[in-house]
């Protein structure tokens, strides 16, 4: 078993996984820069190793200094937790080779989801669905009429060149289709000084669907459900929920069938997840895989009753997962807000020393922050000072609970987004489950 | 000076640990300054409410928070550790240490050992100067910024 | 359905009423005496009514003045929330008279349950085991032997006059009765001036173990499953889990029954609690009945998943059950520790300002509390300020997680009972479930 | 230096983490500065405490703050409610009011009725006074230790 884990992060998560350790009675090391030596975890931490100065790069993302700091402290293992280091192979690999367990996939498996393209092939090879297009410039209309064809209307057509959603045309039926690809080929040239376009399908208000995967060591891989993250601001995802509500039951299985088989085919061997787009019609196509915990991993911890960071930890120790897939349970409905130290219009950051501070609490309601009274959000790292939590039977108990439990947080000194998800807790559209990816785009909160 | 050396001298200074660097010409008035400037401001009020339990510095008993010792010695300079690691004072387990107090030791000159990963790191003195109190002992984990060494320049 | 409730409580109680209401979409009236209007229930209600000075005869045990209050602001139903005049059966009759629905059972249920005698027979005629004893003197050695006989043994002798264990003999055998039941006389002659002994069957090492009830107005009664509260001090519970580790299935879905005939017996139509003695064998004992809601309710919570309060308003409103017993899943292990005001060693109350809080966070943890920094804790209410409660997969994941909740809680300015329960939760033989309602007085910490 | 290498300068600094740059010319003065200062200070204190709001005390927009009122007046004696209940200036709707502003009343004399529970309690003066001002409206709700008036002892 792991005895020592040195914890390669900051902030709530790095708290998160301290959390875990104490509850498996594993000791904490926290490493952190000099501007983070009153950080909560540092002070919570059985042992903490001051690594560099405040730029990332000198120190979270600083692989030696992390490793002398295990080193010196006679840590058995790391912890990487999300962003930083946690998604990069060499490390994972010179971590193993140091003779620490890193607490995460194999390098091997990261890098073959971390690109793109090696990612996309896996995946197809494995059956799951990718969102079909060219990717490359079509030439002529008959050679766009032909893709389309293949690929099924809707199709959009977007120039090579662009961007922004300057010069794309949505088509639903070939008939319109010559139209269209002249008409997008001059607005092209027009905008981007290059005709070229290329073809796509077209979803039409996507949600952006997640699957949670929990694997071993052994081979055995299972999901935890989905989560629907759509609600998402400059492709920040803001607000989480699990599981996705409009989800037909028969879509939810094929979706964690095809994600436990994209995981089954890079051999994964720790907790994952795999991105989906959603359309209207309920088909779904892979994105990415995420090798890493996630920032919103809370709201399949709350349905599913699974520690998913003991879960990763047990994992990375050699255990064989506890969980068969038909012991996995959803119950009821869980939503994440992530709580930004931004202002809640402009969404620019808003550093500065916390000055009061309340937590909300009674049934349902969870807290995973990293701050307290008179603790300075630092202008140097992510705005993210807090994830608000909740838990009821239904979405509609959540939703309520989630804004009884915003109008109870008292975060003052600075400013947050709490009034942000206080007006979409009140939102019609919201309420009624009508979200995709475009949601806060076309919203007046 | 054109662009390119503009180029070159930023791409150092970054990659270095040199907090501030001036350059004047003709003929040549450079000033360098190391260690990081912001730390001061890290310093901050030693916590006036005191909320939070402080986890110890490595378990280690004999460690002196680092903290405490500048206050009492502000007169000496300080020559902090670049990097965590593990202090030796000497070059082998046999052999005498580097330096010892009341050496005067020249720029360059190496003062003791940090090992990380296996890699041992020469700390050298900047400058001319007299050991007053090597700070750390033999063996000794370090954290980045803990005092080694005071000593005075001569 | 009800609109607005008046919140006849304070504390965490009174928030706890409010945050079901606010989820519910029912506004909420606070009343409170003239030192708690700084109270967070006060600050978070829709309105608020000063109703009386300090103590709580001329306040919160001011029928008239709480029926003004809810005349006044409009209310259409008073919640009681516990102690103060939630077993007040008269009360919850002029509420009615008033127009006003009282968010609990009937008086009839309150006055017949509320009277030890009463109660004792109505759950007898029910088929409820209660603890079998003379209450009343025996005369002489072969009456004795005749009543322990029918008991069974092990059999107690007490003194009727006497108190706190003095002049009592445990009995174990007929043949040693005749000597023990005259050192029992004459102990009590010395000791009480009276020789007058009675016989009670002995309960070895009897746990408290009691069945939370859910019953409407339409004759509908379940049960949640029950609590182990034997972590008592001089009979007030201090530490309440959910379920009891050791019980047999056997025994708990006797001891269910048991409590849904109990309260059908008395047509019960509300949250309420059959307590009951458990002896080493699982022998189990009807104690009372408590016509409330209680304090340790949050456990039977956390590991149904259902929310009681909103429970008892919906059926105070006169909807039925939304649950038939089979419905109901016990899912982990919950534990509460009650935190008061008080020195961790001598318990004695510390009223004072609180100065620096923090509360823990993370997966499974739960606090209820209705205090905040720089809140006084006033010297003229109960000392609890607060309950924290965790929920876990198994009892010995949720007593670490206990542990390290506790270590995260920071309440400064004031003595708190926070290392008491450190003490416990490290505990060799609370770990292992050896605990019984002796367990405090027996055990050095 | 044209455009272009201003734009490459601004560029270069902007993907370091240097936070200040100098360079003047004929010929060169270069000063680069690593590592934020000022960032840490942006700390605006928005609000001094008051870190809980509070609940109206009544629905009604009219009433004013109990707890307002006193400081303006410390001079007056005030009369508080003692139940919770409605104000009531008048014995009926159709009968002048028991007292006006300016108005001496005597010892024992009604000065309004706080209804609750239908039963009408007659508020009393204790001593002889003048009215200066009837704080509560006519029907409004009071709560315990209310003002309801502010007189002058005569």
């Amino acid at each position: 078993m792991i005895h020592k884990v040195v914890i390669a992060n900051r902030g709530e998560i790095a708290l998160r996984i301290l959390r875990a350790c104490k509850e498996l009675g594993i000791k904490t090391v926290a490493v952190h820069s000099t501007v983070d030596s009153e950080a909560l975890h540092v002070k919570l931490a059985d042992q903490s190793v001051c690594i560099g100065p405040a730029p990332s790069i000198d120190s979270y993302l600083n692989m030696k200094a992390i490793l002398s700091a295990a080193e010196v402290t006679d840590a058995d293992a790391i912890h990487p937790g999300y962003g930083f280091l946690s998604e990069n192979a060499e490390f994972a690999e010179i971590c193993n080779n140091c003779g620490l367990t890193f607490i995460g996939p194999t390098a091997e498996n990261m890098r073959l989801m971390g690109d793109k393209i090696s990612a996309r092939q896996t995946v197809t090879a494995a059956g799951v669905p990718i969102l079909p297009g060219t990717k490359s410039g079509v030439p002529s209309v008959d050679e766009a009429i032909k893709i389309a064809g293949e690929i099924g209307y809707p199709v959009i057509i977007k120039a090579t060149a662009g961007g922004g959603g300057r010069g794309m045309k949505i088509v639903h039926a070939p008939t319109s289709l010559p139209n269209a690809f002249a008409a997008a080929r001059s607005e092209a040239q027009a905008g981007f000084g290059n005709p070229e376009v290329y073809i796509e399908k077209y979803c039409e208000r996507p949600r952006h669907v997640e699957i949670q995967i929990l694997a071993d060591k052994h081979g055995n891989v299972i999901h935890l459900g989905e989560r629907d993250c759509s609600i998402q601001r400059r492709h920040q995802k803001l607000i989480e929920e699990a599981p996705c509500s409009i989800l037909p039951d028969e879509v939810r299985r094929k979706m964690g069938d095809c994600a436990v088989a994209a995981a089954k085919a890079v051999n994964y061997s720790s907790v994952g997840t795999i991105e989906f787009l959603l359309d209207a019609d309920y088909n779904f196509y892979f994105m990415e895989m995420n090798t890493r915990v996630q920032v919103e991993h809370p709201v399949t911890e709350m349905i599913t009753g699974i520690d998913i960071i003991k879960e990763q930890i047990m994992s990375a120790a050699g255990h064989p997962l506890r969980f068969k897939q038909e012991d996995i349970k959803i119950n009821g409905h869980a939503i994440e807000c992530r709580i930004n130290a931004e202002d809640p219009e402009k969404f620019t950051p808003c550093p500065g020393k916390i000055d009061g501070y309340h937590t909300p609490g009674g049934l349902g309601v969870r807290v995973d922050s990293a701050v307290y009274d008179q603790y300075k959000v630092l202008p140097h790292y992510d705005s993210m000072i807090a994830k608000l939590i909740v838990h009821a039977e239904t979405r509609e108990e959540a939703i309520k609970r989630m804004a009884r439990a915003l109008d109870e947080y008292i975060i003052e000194g600075i400013k947050t987004t709490i009034p942000f998800h206080q007006r979409v807790m009140n939102n019609r559209e919201f309420i009624e489950g009508n979200i995709d990816t475009g949601f806060l785009e076309r919203t007046k909160l | 000076m054109d662009i390119k050396d503009v180029k070159t001298l930023i791409k150092l200074v970054s990659e270095s640990d040199i907090s501030e660097f001036e350059l004047e010409n003709e003929d040549n008035r450079i000033f360098i300054k190391r260690g990081q400037t912001e730390i001061v401001q890290v310093a901050a009020p030693v916590q006036a409410t005191a909320a939070m339990p402080a986890a110890p510095a490595f378990a280690a008993p004999a460690v002196a928070p680092a903290a405490a010792a500048p206050a009492v010695n502000d007169k000496y300079e300080k020559i902090k550790s670049p990097i965590v690691g593990t202090f030796y004072a000497a070059p082998s387990p046999d052999s005498p240490p580097y330096v010892k107090v009341g050496d005067i030791v020249g720029a360059g000159q190496t003062l003791c050992i940090v090992e990380a990963m296996k890699l041992m790191n020469e700390i050298e003195a900047e400058f001319k100067c007299k050991v007053v109190e090597v700070v750390k002992a033999n063996a000794e984990p370090v954290e980045y910024g803990d005092i080694l060494f005071l000593v005075e320049k001569v």
